[in-house]
């Protein structure tokens, strides 16, 4: 096992309280896995997971964000989901231009009724993570 | 003497030749089943989703007037059943895709089959005939070789003699390559499958 | 990106091995319609989806991608003109284009035959569709200097379409690109019994038991007898060849006496597009020697 | 006893120093003014009053100061966050805020400070100014925006809508009144003066929901997780913010982000600029220009002017000329240290220029009316056009890229 | 020590105690074993044992099952001796045992949102089964995560709000019209909106109900009539649902209202529909007979009123003048109307699958006129049909000698997208095929299935009758419906799985168990009422099993097939559950909100509104009176939209602060250590 695998890591995974915590609560019923290293802040809405949290979360030495709401054009909220996206989109540009990978933060969507949804999503942001610290230029977190 | 007798009486027995006994069995035990062996088919197809329905069968071209009948088949695949691997009913499919085209649960028979009949294969089941075409392919680079008659046409029609596929360069030593890489088929085998014999492929 | 209106020509087999006026007609109607044609050297079998699949998988896509290959360095889309050779490259191509892991395999066995590569810059099309959906017949009205006044059976063969999934060009239940398209050359299509099921060929069956293939065409060949067509007209030198010897096999056999001429659509194509009658060569073909093609002169002003 | 109060100057473009010039002279504290504060010989101070940037290398006197001074005043937005050279911070320069190495600094915050409030806090009593769009006569709707544009054309007149309702982001929602009040030169604010901690995220939170009907890439992923995700490409969102850390870090981005990883240029000038779009150049150079402001700013327009072939009115020309002129009366005046004339020249400006950034001064000529210049049709400026491309003139030289955005910039004073 | 000390001493003990009470939060922390499901897992002892180094925690300890009664007591025994003002629970998600909790705090006395839930069970044992040292690691990183969360949590308030007395049933089918008239007996105020001109629905079109063989309208007439006349009902017939406000208890309702053009003084003499010129086919008869341009959909249609299709109408005006009583009315308008309810029951029903989509089985193709869904078949039968109940088929109305029926059209069936089982095909098709029979004992009867789904009481002896008739049933999905050309001779191309036989079967008619799939219309209903749909299209119920009558809505409750296949007394008995549900908080008077809301801080509020465009119910506004932000408590569904969308962070969520959620992610964004982290 490499020492990329074998890394303890911990990432903050934002899920709102319909899809996204529905998908992950299926998924734990279905007994899917996944990484250890997803740690799950529950939220009323995608669209309340506010970019000064997810900074902090980096801040605070989280290796990556996720933020997982309704599938688009689903959001309980109309459009809570949309909203997390553009924010999130900006700060994935904001940290390109300070030459850091844009891979550590992502929003994605999941279907309650659907584990593997959520799943595959904490799967897409650990390989997202790995690449980018294949790359090198993940934020340094407590600065 | 009595001993003697014994002998005589033995030797007076006629031996017919009856099938041996287990040869008739009609009842299965686990020895004729293996899980693992068809994995990867149902790997590649939805097989184990099969709810048994005939579409399959009833769109079967061939089913109507063979043997063949393609449901069974994918049932023999789901159980494991190895007998599937020495079926020579697999070779009937014309693979015209009409039940794959059809099947609700999508389980695409078509490339079961195929998978089948490679897994036949690999076990030295194949036809003399398949050998044959096999042959001709690694001579001429063709399934369908050239032959006197179509020469002639073609020169004829105003073409050249010999088409421009490979068969025409032979002696390039590609084709050799081709025939030396591709289609190495096992030799026939008598023993139908099971459990012990699988692992010699 | 592979130029417009020029193809790597892949002949197969059968059509150049045992029809070569099939490859001959199409050239000519490809020709006529302003087509360029590159002959593709070297290449091999396609091989055939129903017998060298059945063998082997792997070594079966090996030998098609060597085949994708010749046409990507000469940065040409493929025309084929039998639907075995279609249906074996169109899938291959599209699979290895989607399977990374199964190209990397290919592409390690293709160095040991020689200098090839598959990297899927190519398309794979069959003479039919282009004809059909490229050309459109509204184009090819204009260039037919005969039109025939036929009845036809059309047979479209199963590899042309299906899977529909993977060949995505019409409806394998009812489809009518043929339909539409014969229509401009005056030819009327017959609905026939099983018009859609296989002519019993495929999949190795003919060479596996020559009998229960034609037990199959036995069938075909009653439903196609009884709407009395004046020719069968098909897309697959391979059902080309079934329809011809079958025929034979079943008059010497079951005592039919049928005499269906045979004729692939390049073969009608280029006849109305002014391909003279000797080089489509009917009657070099085993059925309906002595059928002579029943067409009035197109006169242009 | 009269409290004493030195006024060093770290590194900076030095305006906020000038500033203190204007400082009264006849109140009860006595003034000296550190030029170097390297070699600055210490001494116990009452007040210490730090302008200008940090840089690791100034620890030790900062360290110095702490110890000396009774109180410590960081004055200008360099010296309280980094200011607008802390955008260098992305180029991996570290910018050090003076309140993280001093706590309980008193921040004087501004770009350019308020001399007055200097004045105030010497004397121990600190004024917050009131929130900025208390003090803005534009009215906000906040609807959802569908498109959001740069601010290429000047569009002086209609001024009462918001301009982020008019789709060009202004942070003056997290930011103070200041004294130089952009706002009313029809110039975006940049928050120089913060009204909340992270004002930069938090705008760039507020403005994304903002733009909730621009469309945004997503991509949707077969496999296990047929859900959406965020596609990585360009899209609408980002192009239409082609500078997320100027436009709302552009003071704060060393106390938000951590120091960037784009290769630096070796000059910090060039890096500020670097990456900053064409509309924002005028007003970062009226900025961080200080006593070469006017000459830098009108250099860049100049250099876009002919490169474009822009012909501009003689009046502008003579405001232009009687701006330079005013520079040269400002650099004399600080360097005979001549309040009374510094006072002079900057009013000078301020009255072409509106306000010592000189936000009202844009390409092709003026953003907002100068006041009794009768019509303003002569003096309105020019909307611009994107062209990739060297612009240079005078002591200015810059390339643009495709998007507008500064990819080199260098300026040697002439 | 004197007596005045002890005193003095009680008494600051018992001041340390309050003020310690008031002052710093003391948390108790409880970590559910849940059986093996966690304990197996996570080493709940060490959780328990970090647990206790966090601070504020005063208490902490694990148990088997938290959410028994034993358990439950632990907590509130807890409570009470460590005077716990706030209570962390580690088990399983907040849906399924977090009430428990919260109840059990409440009865103590504590506010219930003191109480937070940490769920180490579906995210944390169950998905980490496999890493049992990872799995402890994490859940001590989330018990301390909600350590800190509910540190700073604050009481909230739970107000009665007063309800619209009255209900909206949206569908009049069996399950609209069930579900009115128990309202209405339940004294409701009653609204009814169905899109046709008629009430009744699809069951009025059947011929026969089973498994009994009953007639269909004279089960449901009365329920037509009653609803019809009940002075708690207004029926409104031809409307449509155009748009929903407001929320749970008080919804303002938009109903559009077609035209009839014949006015209500209609005799239904039926004059006009006799000297109408124009013919068009009849939707209610699907198809099978023909209707005129201004009608009845059949004789006892209720409303009996007639009514003009203007589409097809040539406005030749005849009617207009043939009308004894004048009643017909061209210059009638399309008309909105506005009702206040408390509550809305959904019961707008199914669509029968359209099997032309199934290309093999050439349904509506020409030459295969003798395909017909179940459906039509029913309309053939039923009494008074086009052919009076004959069984005549389209193409020749002759009647056919061998009749089969294929199941599982449109069901079971992935390439059409319906991977469900209707489920009561299998019984209509029975119902249909014996019906057959017993007219015509000499007509073969084949029924084509993949499997016979006959549960429940009756059904399983419905079909055995069946079988017993002599119905020929042949289990296999045929491949294709084939037409000989020549002959125009229908083939059913099936295998018989059992006998391992292809058969190509002789059919002069073949009926199509076509599928129930959602109606065409939902979509746009679906989002005017803003609730969610399953990928069937049907709409989603709250909960599968425990709660399969509520939408995920509040205030929206669900009836009949709009929430999955169903057969007449399913759907009846789902209409009473939606019935009394509906009506519970109407007749109570009130219902319960917590006033889990946003708080704005004026100081930071630099009025720029975003709020209120980011708020989707609309319950941020403006006060045009102080021009200040202020927000609607009863229609805030605290979400917590606006927070993100504040400049200056002015309005926060009450117990979704930014500070509270940034002391969470402290806890979770590194490694747990002794002592905990917290946010600085």
């Amino acid at each position: 096992m490499s020492e990329n695998e074998s890394k303890k890591r911990n990432v903050v995974v934002f899920a709102c309280n319909e899809c996204g915590q529905g998908a992950m609560n299926t998924a734990g019923v279905a007994r899917i896995g996944y990484d250890t290293a997803i740690k799950i802040v529950p939220l009323q809405c995608s669209g309340q997971a506010n970019p000064v949290l997810i900074l902090e979360a980096l801040k605070d030495g989280a290796d990556a964000v996720g933020v997982v709401g309704c599938c688009i054009g689903a959001c309980h909220f109309v459009n809570g989901n949309m909203l997390s996206m553009h924010r999130i989109k900006l700060m994935k540009k904001l940290f390109k231009e300070l030459g850091y990978s844009d891979q550590q933060i992502n929003h994605y969507t999941a279907r309650a009724a659907e584990g593997e949804t959520a799943v595959g999503d904490f799967e897409d942001i650990m390989v997202r993570l790995k690449r980018a610290e294949k790359e090198g230029n993940t934020l340094p977190g407590g600065w | 003497m009595t001993i003697m007798s014994v002998k005589t009486k033995q030797s007076q027995v006629q031996p017919q030749n009856l099938p041996a006994p287990e040869t008739k069995r009609q009842f299965k035990t686990s020895d004729d089943f293996d899980d693992d062996y068809l994995k990867d088919i149902e790997r590649r197809s939805n097989i184990n989703a099969c709810i048994q329905c005939g579409t399959c069968t009833a769109s079967c071209e061939s089913g109507r007037w063979t043997a063949f009948k393609i449901r069974n088949i994918i049932r023999k695949v789901v159980l494991g059943d190895l007998s599937a691997l020495d079926d020579p009913d697999i070779w009937q499919c014309t693979t015209c895709y009409q039940c794959y085209e059809r099947c609700p649960r999508d389980v695409r028979p078509t490339d079961v089959i195929i998978e089948l009949r490679n897994y036949a294969t690999a076990r030295g089941n194949m036809s003399p005939a398949h050998r044959a075409v096999v042959a001709n392919l690694k001579e001429t680079g063709h399934g369908v070789p050239i032959n006197d008659q179509a020469r002639q046409l073609r020169v004829e029609l105003g073409l050249e003699e010999l088409p421009p596929t490979i068969f025409k360069f032979k002696d390039e030593g590609e084709l050799q390559r081709i025939a030396d890489l591709l289609f190495n088929v096992a030799p026939p085998r008598e023993k139908p499958a099971s459990k012990d014999n699988l692992k010699e492929v | 990106m592979p130029r417009e209106k020029i193809f790597a020509y892949f002949l197969g087999c059968i059509a150049p091995n045992r029809y070569p006026q099939l490859e001959l007609a199409t050239s000519f109607v490809m020709q006529k319609l302003g087509y360029e044609l590159v002959d593709m050297e070297r290449a091999s079998c396609c091989p055939a989806p129903g017998v060298f699949r059945s063998f082997n998988k792997v070594d079966w896509m090996v030998a098609a991608a060597r085949n994708i290959c010749i046409a990507e360095q000469l940065d040409l889309n493929i025309l084929s003109i039998c639907n075995g050779c279609f249906g074996t490259l169109a899938d291959v191509n599209k699979h290895l284009k989607a399977d990374e892991a199964a190209r990397a395999e290919v592409n390690e066995r293709l160095k040991e035959i020689g200098d090839y590569e598959f990297k899927g810059t190519v398309e794979v099309r069959h003479v039919a569709e282009v004809l059909a959906f490229e050309v459109t017949p509204a184009k090819i009205a204009p260039l037919l200097v005969r039109k025939l006044n036929a009845k036809a059976a059309i047979h479209y063969g199963c590899h042309l379409l299906k899977p529909s999934a993977i060949k995505q060009l019409d409806n394998p239940e009812k489809p009518h690109m043929l339909e539409d398209l014969v229509k401009v050359l005056g030819i009327e299509s017959l609905e026939f019994k099983d018009k859609q099921t296989c002519c019993g060929a495929g999949g190795g069956l003919k060479s596996f038991s020559a009998y229960d293939s034609m037990v199959i065409l036995a069938e075909k060949m009653k439903n196609i007898s009884e709407v009395e067509p004046d020719f069968i007209l098909d897309t697959c030198p391979f059902c080309h060849l079934q329809f011809e010897t079958g025929q034979d096999y079943l008059n010497k056999n079951f005592g039919t006496s049928y005499d269906i001429p045979v004729l692939h659509l390049s073969q009608i194509m280029a006849y109305c597009m002014g391909l003279d009658e000797a080089k489509i060569a009917i009657d070099k073909q085993m059925m309906g020697k002595n059928y002579s093609l029943d067409a009035e002169a197109i006169v242009c002003d | 006893m009269t409290t004493t109060v030195s006024i060093f100057r770290f590194g900076s473009c030095e305006k906020c120093f000038d500033e203190t010039l204007l400082l009264p002279t006849d109140s009860s504290y006595a003034v000296d003014r550190v030029d170097d504060p390297a070699v600055w010989a210490a001494t116990d101070i009452d007040v210490a009053v730090v302008t200008g940037y940090l840089l690791p290398s100034d620890k030790p006197t900062i360290e110095a100061i702490k110890e000396h001074a009774g109180q410590v005043i960081a004055f200008g937005t360099c010296a309280t966050s980094g200011g607008i050279f802390g955008l260098a911070s992305a180029k991996g320069t570290e910018i050090v805020p003076l309140p993280e190495e001093i706590t309980g600094a008193v921040e004087v915050s501004g770009c350019l400070g308020d001399w007055f409030e200097l004045h105030e806090a010497i004397q121990g009593t600190v004024s917050k100014g009131k929130k900025l769009c208390e003090a803005c006569k534009r009215k906000s709707t906040c609807k959802f925006l569908s498109e959001v544009v740069r601010q290429l054309e000047p569009g002086a007149g209609e001024d009462e809508a918001c301009f982020n309702d008019r789709g060009f982001a202004c942070s003056g929602y997290v930011a103070r009144q200041c004294k130089e009040k952009c706002i009313d030169q029809f110039t975006p604010c940049r928050a120089c003066r913060p009204l909340v901690d992270h004002p930069g995220i938090h705008m760039l939170s507020m403005f994304g929901t903002l733009m909730a009907n621009v469309e945004v890439g997503t991509e949707a992923t077969g496999g296990i997780a047929g859900t959406d995700k965020l596609a990585d490409g360009p899209d609408d969102v980002t192009r239409s913010v082609p500078d997320v850390s100027g436009l709302f870090f552009r003071f704060s981005l060393p106390v938000e982000m951590p120091v960037g990883k784009v290769p630096s240029s070796g000059n910090i000038l060039s890096d500020v600029f670097a990456g900053r779009p064409i509309e924002e150049l005028p007003l970062i150079a009226g900025m961080l220009g200080g006593r070469s402001a006017v000459s830098m700013q009108l250099d860049i327009i100049e250099a876009y002017e002919q490169d474009m072939g822009i012909e501009v009115p003689g009046a502008v020309k003579d405001y232009r000329a009687s701006l330079r002129e005013a520079e040269g009366q400002l650099r004399a005046a600080v360097e005979s240290a001549d309040a009374a004339a510094y006072g002079a020249a900057t009013e000078l400006i301020r009255k072409i220029a509106g306000n010592m950034n000189l936000s009202r001064v844009f390409f092709g000529g003026f953003k907002a009316e100068i006041p009794d210049a009768g019509s303003f049709d002569e003096y309105k400026a020019k909307i611009i056009e994107i062209k990739a491309g060297t612009y240079q003139a005078g002591g200015v030289a810059y390339t643009l890229d495709g998007e507008g955005k500064v990819t080199e910039f260098t300026w040697s004073v002439n | 020590m004197t007596e005045a000390e002890e005193e003095t001493e009680l008494v600051q003990e018992t001041e340390q105690v309050e003020d310690a009470g008031k002052k710093e939060p003391r948390i108790g922390v409880f970590v559910c074993h849940c059986g093996h499901n966690i304990a197996d897992t996570v080493a709940v002892e060490k959780v328990v044992e970090y647990a206790k180094t966090l601070p504020n925690v005063v208490h902490a300890e694990d148990y088997m099952f938290m959410c028994s009664t034993p358990g439950i007591d632990l907590i509130k025994k807890a409570i009470r001796e460590e005077h716990l003002d706030r209570t962390v629970v580690a088990s399983c998600s907040k849906t399924q045992h977090g009430p428990t909790f919260a109840r059990a705090i409440e009865e103590e006395g504590i506010n219930k949102h003191m109480h937070q839930q940490v769920n180490i069970r579906e995210w944390c044992s169950w998905p980490h089964i496999k890493d049992k040292d990872g799995a402890t690691e994490k859940a001590k990183q989330e018990v301390e995560a909600g350590v800190n969360r509910s540190r700073k949590l604050e009481p909230v308030e739970t107000r009665q709000i007063s309800t619209t007395p009255a209900a909206l049933v949206i569908g009049a089918g069996i399950a609209g019209l069930r579900a009115a008239s128990d309202l209405a007996a339940l004294g409701v105020r009653t609204y009814v909106v169905e899109k046709e001109s008629t009430i009744g629905g699809h069951m009025t079109q059947l011929n026969k109900t089973f498994p009994t063989q009953e007639c269909p309208q004279c089960s449901i007439s009365p329920l037509t009539n009653g609803v019809a006349h009940d002075k708690n009902v207004t029926l409104m017939t031809m409307a449509q649902v155009k748009n929903v406000e407001g929320s749970f208890g008080n919804f303002k309702v938009d109903v559009e209202i077609s035209p009839r053009y014949v006015k209500d003084n209609c005799t239904s003499c039926g004059d006009c529909s006799a000297h109408c010129p124009v013919e068009v086919p009849s939707e209610w008869d699907s198809g099978m007979s023909m209707r005129k341009a201004i009608y009845k959909a059949y004789p006892q249609a209720i409303p009996s009123t007639y009514v003009r299709d203007k589409k097809a109408c040539i406005e030749c005006q005849t009617c207009v003048n043939v009308c004894p009583a004048q009643a017909v009315d061209f210059s009638q308008k399309k008309e909105t109307k506005r009702i206040e309810v408390g509550t809305i029951i959904l019961a707008t029903g199914y669509d029968e699958y359209d099997p032309s989509e199934i290309s093999a089985y050439h349904y509506h193709q020409d030459g295969y006129e003798d395909v017909i869904t179940q459906l039509q078949l029913e309309r053939l039968l039923v009494a008074g049909s086009i052919t009076n109940s004959q069984l005549l088929r389209p193409s020749d109305g002759r009647i056919p000698r061998r009749v089969t029926m294929i199941q599982c059209v449109g069901s079971r069936n992935d390439q059409v997208g319906n991977k469900y089982c209707t489920g009561v095909c299998c019984m209509f098709a029975i119902k249909n095929a014996q019906i057959v029979k017993d007219a015509y004992p000499d007509i073969d009867v084949a029924i084509c299935y993949i499997d016979i789904r006959t549960p429940g009481l009756n059904n399983e002896e419905f079909f055995k009758k069946a079988q017993e008739k002599g119905i020929k049933f042949i289990r296999g999905r045929p491949g294709e419906i084939q037409r000989d050309p020549v002959s125009g001779q229908l083939y059913v191309i099936v295998e018989d799985t059992l006998s391992n036989t292809p058969l190509k079967i002789k059919s002069d008619l073949v009926v199509l168990s076509a599928a129930m799939v959602p109606p065409k219309s939902i979509g746009t209903l679906g989002s005017a009422l803003q609730v969610l749909r399953d990928k069937t299209g049907f709409i989603k119920e709250f909960h599968i099993k425990m709660n399969p009558v509520k939408s995920s809505r509040d205030g929206i409750f669900l009836a009949g097939a709009i929430q999955g296949p169903k057969d007449i007394p399913q759907s009846v008995a789902q209409a009473g559950a939606a019935a009394s549900l509906a009506a519970a908080p109407l007749v109570r008077g009130y219902i319960e909100k917590e006033m889990l809301i946003p708080q704005i801080d004026y100081d930071l509020c630099v009025n720029c509104g975003l709020c209120i465009s980011a708020c989707s119910p609309n319950a941020i506004y403006r006060d045009a009176a102080d021009n200040k932000v202020k927000i609607n408590e009863i229609s805030c569904k605290a979400c917590g939209l606006c927070g993100p969308a504040c400049p200056t962070a002015a309005i926060q969520l009450k117990n979704f602060r930014d500070d509270e959620i940034e002391d969470e992610i402290a806890a979770l964004a590194v490694a747990p250590r002794e002592g905990g982290h917290v946010h600085e």
